[in-house]
């Protein structure tokens, strides 16, 4: 499969359809796996494939120093392409401006299945323009994808509290969340904003569970779950338990999964007269 | 074979063992199993409401529970005055938590208000109208019914929420897949003064001949009813209303599952249809004829 | 916390509230003289669209103990959507509140159109009551020592 | 420092009798920023308007806050005030301390407490406001009209008259409405189509009115000044501008069965028709439902005998758009059905009346095509089911009306009077008849309608009883109606040979979609609101759209007349200005911020937020970006919500404004 | 001859320690799979054997992330100051590492420098820092290449090293004797610690390198950084911070919270403008602070070869991989630039 990858980005960039491969690759063979931007046709050697390759590379597309290398192709994994979808939906990406590899993916994470793969529903990518490998890897049947949040929402709201203090203790505000988060565009984040200051930028409690909650909501049907923010996280914080609460919420109340349809509108900045309001007197 | 809960209420155990017997008789054709709430109680018509209003709501409240207890979802009470007690009580307790916690506790029952009350109408459109059709043995070709509702089984409209409260059609609906006509008139949801049938007796008589002069006026051959009350009247009370008012009526009234089931083939004795006081034999008026 | 203490609080209770709908149910329960708990400070906004949940949280940061946010019933908007498409945020709000812990007993939505000055002065009753009974917001307050 | 200066108002008693305001003037001089705080027994008089605007200038304040009453009521005042004394007006803000304070408690202290809290708010807001211009914008000056009753008429006239163009819209085939099939009116009984037929043609030859009948607004877009209106004209099947209105085409049609709409089903009508005699445009339409050729495309006889050869079986719908600058509807009203079917669910129908299964159970409209002249009898009364001449004829009033059980729970407001006035109609002929009315109660309000029943009553011998029909039945041929007399206390049995409904006034069927389209407001009903009951009794909280007629709410001919003309004038007060002049409390971007998600364009209930690019000056690209068209926005602010990065933000309600209130808490 | 103690002996002078009320710290594992520098509440969370090096650093406990400077309170039109005290509670951090101990060290001049910085200087006059040698490294370590070891001594009070069940202790200032006098056990055995990771630059190849200042490889190299600060917050020399007033209308603190140089914030204009607008520029700034402006100023390279910068990075974007490009293609950029 690695030489088809290979293969494939070199007549890409031989044939000059894109300027760019955004690719996984590895400094050294026993070293971590990264990401890596191909520009030239011979450096298509230094691409890897492996149970390393964590990385949704999609966040590279609306970077300004990635933008300037001119058009792009990019390797994704079934996961990576919903927030492909995502970002073309909020006008970041223009679909025909990137050439989208999809690779057929079992899940990574070695030894260990990472979490998202043992629920994955998207071994082959959709919506892609060429898609390397083939699986027969299927979601597990009658697997709940809101495991994780069932299981949580059994705590007291008390217990639920305690955790949630004990993990933004932690927080530093280093941002790498946002940083690696292929859906934190914005120019300038909430966060940055100081006139008014919306979110304290201090690191104390206060200020982490305003920018920890603000971070969630902003992701509100639109987080496609790949993981990175807490693959990331230097202080181990669980922030996939929030983005999957909001996820499950937007499946139950509007039937919405982000990065799923490129046709179904965003369930932020739409709405149904129906939408049902028990809470509201 | 379906199963539903069964509250006869007091009427259908004392002076109205004729419809109880027409109701069972049916049931068991149509392969319904009724239960018999075990250790049921009074619904507290008539008298409880205007008493004391938490009583009014207890009294059907354990009723219900039983019913939930025993596991019934649907509940056939086929006097109306007992399903429209039922119901109101029902509706009360969906409506709030605290009366439910309230009632529960005074009746030592855990109760909620999910069961679902019918009347003998509804059964018969819960078994399926076009099952019954199917099962129709003799076609009541001879039958043009006034289909008498009373005061109750479409009242009050948003508490029993059955049928249209001033042109009901469904025991026409039912009567039509026996195979009987029923005509237009005017009193089908006229009162038969049932509630005043001991103290102003005059009245009653008055109203009840009204009834069935109507009913005779617009071509009925006979009166249909769904409650016990009005067959009282109707029924037992015809010869007084004849003797009251000069007139001979002869006009058979017969129970809606009397009809049912003598289209099903059972016979006037087992639907205790020969118990009633008019001589109910309209439905085999064309073997007469032949 | 102690029974006397508990009953000698008083909330601080902030209400987001539309200019068009809810503002003008609490004008008309002035203007019907429909007296309720003195707690409430109300923040007049065009429109239940524009209550975005960072107010929500900063409310909670200044020392409110319960927040309100209200507007216009459903159909009813001035602005014609403005509350629909704040009812999905507030959908979903919710629910990530309730996975941190937060307690929803401290924030309550209400649609009160500009006839309802009875509901509105109600409604603050109601909530002023429950806001004393469940006692200062201990939990964020610790959040935002 | 801010220099703000803080006006605390007593309102004679009504704040200062619950709240000190001497104590309090003393505590909010203490909040930073507030330069001076004073009181005065009326702020909102001239001499209160007259300190403020010395202090400002005296102070050189860079921001007021009145503490005083509802910015609902004042707001404009104070503003104005500002604006006198050199202050941009869009620097001042209020703190409701009587409607939100000294109203609704009781207790001094507390009072006192809140009314410092909340203008301590209010000087937090203020600090942060900022000095905003009146958006001015275009206004083209050329009014649509929905409607062509005589609402919707009178208004069209008046503005045409006053030199302006008007877009009239009808969906009927002709114009008139539901006036055009009346027989006479109260209290002159003068002949309703005499007074209206010559206005109707008036409007159809006027040559400021653009007339489109069988037609219906799909869209509106744009905003007060410049709507952009969509209209469908429905496929008419004929050449408007051939034929002639001979009327050889509907004389010779073979098709006679379909019930008659204009005649409420009381007589048929040809498939191609002329709504009635008097019709404006005197053209016929085919009702392509009825027409065999349409159908099945054989017949063909009315193409064949049209002369001018205006008919055309291709004709199809048509989409035209028309560019106004307000917008006056007058879309009327249409009765409670008498029959089972309701277009509302909370509506039930009156089955006691047989739901209109009993043919001489008419409404009120039926009967006043059965009195009318031009009706289906010629003006004789004769009931529907055998034609005879009714002898006892039973009215009933308040069918669906006042009656929140069935139907709704307002007064229909006209029924009394034109219930007395067809027992009148009916007494003067048929002399030997006897009219009955049921009423609730008889509300006669209006310059000589109580003389008007009276005369119905005392004159015309009709008799009336105060109470309920509770039954009506059918007995050979008769009608049994039986009720209640809650004067005399005794029930009534009347055997009558007709009975008439006078059905509850409801908006016309569409009202509410049209008034989704308008973003009008409507009550429970579908009836429009107004933008205030009393004040602006013709406006709605669409800037730009007026109402007038039946559509606000029942009312009778002369007042849907009075205030069709009053819209007229708020269009014509609009057209006598060159631009208009707009809250400037709208959304902005901050452009370089965006990130150009587009979820303000998604959720923005105006469209007033595009898409847009920001280039440099050599034309490239430097990025993409949402824009907001201030044209069109209205200022609801959802965009800021919404705007992860808080790009959006809007003036007068500005994060910054906002968080300084919530800091000061 | 040295001076050892047991693990157990050890581990009860730590609760010891803690028993007296003294804020100690140390390596611990706060979850799964997450080792930190955490306040301690008893010996037995203590980590002492297995780990390389934590996540976060021991700055933590000398320049917190967050510290209030001082509080105000507004009175009517007047505000008043409080100032903060300096906490000066006695603290041990226990089983520092070596690259953290002498990143403190490093650290103290540029608190020192000019204005004393307060806080810094008497949290770190209260401390006693145990260092604890390694004896394995991982992919991400280079001490050996900014001239410290495994078993360096700088900045430690205390040297811990480990030896068969439990470890030799070299007191090396009066506050490290103070701390263990009389706990440990005279033994003939001495600590051998293994080699630390291989030489790969050397501080002066790399401030030979970076001469080069508009070198094109801080483009290319520095493409996949996302611009966030897990390095300089984890790093145990990154000491830039910024200052904020936060509270409301009543009143509040003026605070220093950390800041970092890799956030496109950090030198971002009022005006809007931005210096450092691209991430190479970010990245070559932060390397050309390290080992060239502060060494410049203070005397030696603000580095000590942890590798939290690798090993916490999102995209494994450490300092140590840049140098090596840096340095790998010096001969060739540096003879042409000179």
């Amino acid at each position: 499969m690695i030489e088809e990858i290979r293969q494939t980005c070199r007549t890409l960039l031989e044939a000059g359809t894109v300027n760019v491969v955004i690719a996984y690759g590895q400094s050294n063979p026993d070293g971590p796996v990264h990401p890596i931007f191909v520009t030239k046709p011979d450096d298509v050697e230094k691409i890897v494939w492996n149970k390393q390759c964590f990385a949704n590379l999609t966040t590279y597309l609306t970077r300004k120093e990635v933008k300037s290398l001119g058009k792009a192709a990019i390797l994704v994994k079934g996961c990576d392409a919903r927030s492909l979808v995502v970002l073309v939906q909020e006008s970041q990406v223009e679909r025909s401006d990137v050439h989208v590899i999809g690779l057929a993916c079992e899940g990574v994470g070695e030894p260990e299945l990472a979490g998202k793969c043992r629920v994955c529903e998207v071994h082959m990518p959709v919506g892609v323009d060429v898609t390397i490998g083939s699986t027969e890897a299927a979601a597990p049947e009658g697997q709940n994808r809101y495991a994780l949040v069932d299981e949580f929402m059994k705590k007291s709201p008390e217990e639920r509290m305690a955790f949630w203090k004990q993990e933004f203790e932690r927080c530093v505000r280093c941002y790498a969340c946002r940083g690696v988060c292929p859906l934190c565009y914005c120019n300038q984040c909430i966060v940055d904003k100081n006139r008014p200051v919306v979110i304290d930028t201090s690191a104390t409690l206060k200020g982490n569970f305003a920018w920890n909650i603000t971070r969630a909501f902003h992701l509100a049907g639109r987080c496609v779950s790949c993981g990175e923010c807490t693959r990331v996280c230097p202080a181990g914080i669980d922030l996939r338990m929030l983005n999957a609460s909001l996820a499950q919420s937007a499946e139950k109340h509007f039937n919405y999964r982000a990065g799923m349809d490129p046709e179904t509108p965003p369930v932020i900045g739409t709405y149904n007269a129906e939408d049902k309001e028990n809470f509201i007197r | 074979m379906s199963r539903f809960g069964y509250y006869p209420g007091c009427a259908l155990h004392g002076s109205s063992n004729d419809f109880e017997a027409s109701v069972r008789a049916c049931m068991k054709t149509l392969e319904v199993e009724l239960g018999e709430l075990n250790d049921w109680i009074c619904c507290g018509a008539t008298a409880a409401h205007s008493i004391n209003h938490t009583l009014s709501l207890a009294l059907p409240g354990r009723n219900l529970g039983i019913a939930e207890r025993d596991g019934f979802t649907d509940l056939l009470a086929p006097c109306p005055m007992c399903s429209m007690e039922l119901i109101k009580t029902k509706n009360a307790l969906t409506e709030s938590a605290a009366l439910r916690k309230e009632i529960s506790d005074i009746v030592e029952t855990p109760v909620t208000g999910a069961t679902e009350v019918i009347n003998l109408i509804q059964i018969f459109q819960r078994v399926g109208l076009d099952r019954i059709q199917a099962a129709v043995k003799k076609p009541l070709e001879s039958i043009s019914a006034a289909c008498y509702y009373g005061c109750l089984l479409t009242r009050p409209p948003r508490t029993v929420a059955f049928d249209d409260p001033d042109q009901p059609r469904s025991m026409e609906t039912v009567l039509a897949a026996l195979g009987a006509k029923s005509v237009e008139w005017n009193y089908a949801t006229e009162c038969c003064g049932a509630g005043m049938t001991l103290s102003r007796e005059e009245t009653v008589l008055n109203l009840t001949n009204k009834i069935i002069t109507n009913a005779k006026a617009h071509g009925a051959n006979c009166l249909v009813v769904a409650c016990p009350m009005c067959h009282v009247n109707l029924d037992m009370k015809q010869g007084a209303v004849e003797q009251a008012h000069g007139v001979k009526h002869d006009m058979p009234v017969y129970y809606l599952s009397d009809l049912v089931g003598l289209a099903l083939g059972l016979s006037e004795r087992e639907l205790a249809v020969n118990r009633h006081f008019v001589r109910a034999g309209v439905h085999a008026a064309p073997k007469t004829v032949a | 916390m102690s029974e006397t203490e508990k009953t000698a609080f008083e909330p601080k209770i902030v209400a987001y509230v539309c200019n068009w709908c809810t503002y003008l149910g609490a004008d008309l329960a002035g203007t019907n003289r429909l007296e309720y708990p003195s707690n409430v400070r109300i923040v007049r906004l065009p429109c239940t669209g524009r209550i975005d949940f960072n107010l929500i949280i900063k409310a909670f940061e200044m020392g409110a103990d319960m927040v309100v946010v209200s507007g216009c019933h459903p159909g009813d908007c001035h602005y014609t959507a403005g509350n629909y498409h704040a009812r999905r945020r507030w959908t979903l709000f919710r629910d990530l509140l309730e996975t941190m812990g937060i307690d929803l007993n401290r924030i309550h939505f209400a649609w009160i159109s500009a006839a309802e000055g009875k509901k509105f002065a109600e409604f603050i009753t109601e909530i002023t009551d429950k806001a004393r009974q469940l006692g200062p917001y201990q939990a964020y307050r610790e959040i935002c020592e | 420092m801010a220099r703000i200066g803080v006006f605390i108002c007593w309102c004679g008693e009504n704040i200062a009798r619950t709240v000190d305001v001497k104590r309090a003037t003393e505590e909010v001089e203490q909040i930073p920023g507030v330069r001076f705080a004073i009181d005065y027994k009326y702020m909102c008089s001239d001499p209160g308007q007259t300190m403020v605007r010395d202090k400002i200038i005296a102070e050189r304040l860079q921001g007021l806050v009145i503490a005083s009453c509802s910015p609902h009521m004042h707001m404009k005042t104070f503003r104005a005030a500002a604006k006198a004394a050199g202050l941009n007006p869009y620097l001042v803000e209020m703190a409701n301390i009587r409607e939100h304070c000294s109203w609704v408690h009781q207790n001094r202290e507390e009072a006192t407490a809140k009314a410092v809290e909340l203008i301590r708010l209010a000087v937090g807001k203020v600090i942060q406001d900022k000095p905003l211009d009146a958006i001015k914008v275009p206004l083209t000056k050329r009014a649509l009209v929905i409607g062509a009753g005589v609402a919707g008429i009178q208004a069209s006239l008046d503005i045409a008259e006053a030199g302006h163009e008007v877009v009239l819209v009808e969906r009927e085939p002709s114009i008139g409405g539901k006036m055009a099939g009346l027989s006479e009116t109260f209290p002159t009984l003068d002949c309703s189509q005499c007074i209206l037929t010559p206005r109707m043609v008036e409007t159809g030859q006027h040559p400021n009115i653009k007339l489109y009948t069988w037609s219906e607004i799909e869209s509106v877009d744009g905003s007060v000044g410049n709507f952009t209106v969509t209209i469908r004209k429905k496929a008419r099947y004929i050449d408007m501008s051939k034929c002639t209105g001979c009327g050889e085409c509907w004389n010779k049609c073979p098709m006679s069965k379909t019930l008659n709409d204009f005649d409420y089903g009381l007589s048929k009508r040809k498939a191609i028709y002329l709504a009635f005699p008097q019709a404006v445009p005197a053209r016929p339409v085919i009702d392509k439902n009825a027409c065999t050729k349409l159908k099945t495309g054989k017949c063909g006889i009315c193409a064949k005998v049209c002369a001018a050869g205006a008919i055309n079986y291709e004709d199809q719908d048509e989409i035209v758009t028309e560019q106004v600058g307000a917008i006056v509807v007058a879309t009327g009203y249409k009765l409670y059905s008498i029959g089972q079917e309701q277009d509302n669910e909370k509506y039930t129908g009156y089955g006691e009346y047989g739901y209109g299964k009993y043919p001489d159970v008419i409404d009120a409209l039926q009967f006043e095509r059965l009195s009318s002249a031009s009706g289906p009898t010629g003006g004789e009364i004769r009931r529907p089911s055998d034609g005879a001449v009714p002898k006892s004829v039973v009215f009933i009033a308040c069918v669906g009306s006042r009656d929140p059980a069935k139907g709704v729970s307002y007064c229909s407001k006209i029924c009394c009077m034109y219930t007395a006035k067809h027992t009148m109609l009916y007494k003067h002929k048929v002399h030997e008849g006897t009219a009955h009315v049921f009423y609730m109660d008889i509300r006669a309000g209006g310059k000589n309608y109580d003389e008007f029943v009276r005369r119905a009553i005392e004159k015309d011998g009709a008799k009336y009883y105060r109470g309920r029909v509770s039954k009506i039945t059918e007995e050979n041929g008769k009608l049994i109606v039986r009720a209640a007399d809650t004067l005399a206390g005794v029930p009534v049995t009347i055997e009558a040979d007709m009975v008439v409904l006078a059905s509850a006034m409801l908006p016309s069927t569409g009202a509410t979609e049209l008034a989704q389209k308008l973003k009008v407001g409507y009550d429970e009903y579908g009836f429009l609101s107004e933008s205030h009951p009393k004040l602006r009794p013709v406006e709605t909280n669409s800037a730009g759209v007026f109402i007038c007629g039946a559509c606000h709410g029942p009312k009778d001919i002369p007042e849907a007349v009075a205030q069709a003309s009053a819209a007229a004038g708020k269009v014509q007060v609009m057209f006598a200005r060159n631009e208009l002049t707009r809250d400037p409390e709208i959304a902005k971007i901050n452009e370089q911020n965006c990130a150009a998600c587009y979820a303000c364009v998604r959720t923005c209930p105006y469209n007033a937020i595009e898409k847009a690019e920001i280039r440099d000056r050599q034309g490239n690209l430097v990025k993409m970006t949402a824009r907001v068209n201030p044209g069109l926005c209205m200022g609801c602010g959802t965009c800021v919500a919404v705007c992860p990065s808080k790009s959006a933000d809007i003036d007068g309600f500005s994060e910054s404004q906002i968080y300084e209130m919530i800091k000061n808490l | 001859m040295s001076e050892t103690i047991t693990q157990q002996a050890l581990r009860a002078l730590v609760d010891e320690w803690i028993g007296a009320g003294t804020k100690v710290a140390g390596p611990s594992y706060v979850k799964k799979d997450l080792c930190q520098y955490v306040p301690l509440t008893s010996s037995a969370e203590l980590l002492l054997e297995g780990f390389i090096h934590p996540r976060n650093s021991v700055k933590d406990f000398f320049f917190p992330r967050h510290e209030k400077i001082y509080e105000y309170t507004l009175k009517g039109h007047e505000v008043e100051l409080a100032d903060m005290t300096p906490a000066s509670t006695p603290q041990v951090i226990v089983a520092a590492r070596p690259c953290d101990t002498a990143a403190v060290a490093i650290l103290d001049a540029v608190f020192n420098w000019g204005e004393k910085d307060e806080f810094y200087t008497q949290r770190r006059e209260a401390a006693t820092i145990v260092a604890l040698a390694c004896v394995t490294h991982d992919s991400h370590c280079f001490c050996t290449s900014v001239g410290i070891g495994p078993d360096a001594e700088k900045g430690a009070d205390v040297m811990l090293l480990p030896l068969d069940g439990g470890f030799e202790v070299r007191c090396l200032t009066e506050k490290g004797k103070t701390l263990f006098a009389g706990r440990t056990q005279p033994s003939d055995k001495t600590a051998v610690i293994p080699e630390g990771p291989k030489v790969k630059v050397s501080p002066e190849q790399v401030r030979a390198a970076l001469e080069d200042y508009d070198n094109p490889l801080w483009k290319t190299a520095t493409l996949r950084c996302l611009s966030c600060g897990a390095c300089s917050f984890t790093c145990p020399t990154c000491h830039c911070f910024d200052i904020v007033d936060e509270g409301n209308a009543h009143g509040g603190c003026r605070a220093k919270n950390w800041d970092s140089c890799q956030l496109c914030m950090f030198t971002k204009h009022a005006s809007g403008h931005n210096p450092r607008n691209v991430q190479g520029q970010r990245q070559r700034q932060r390397t050309q602070h390290k080992f060239r402006i502060y060494p410049d100023k203070f005397g030696e390279v603000l580095c000590t070869g942890c590798g939290n910068c690798a090993r916490n990075c999102p995209v494994s974007l450490g300092i140590l991989g840049t140098l090596v490009e840096l340095c790998a293609e010096m001969p060739k950029t540096v003879g042409e630039s000179k």
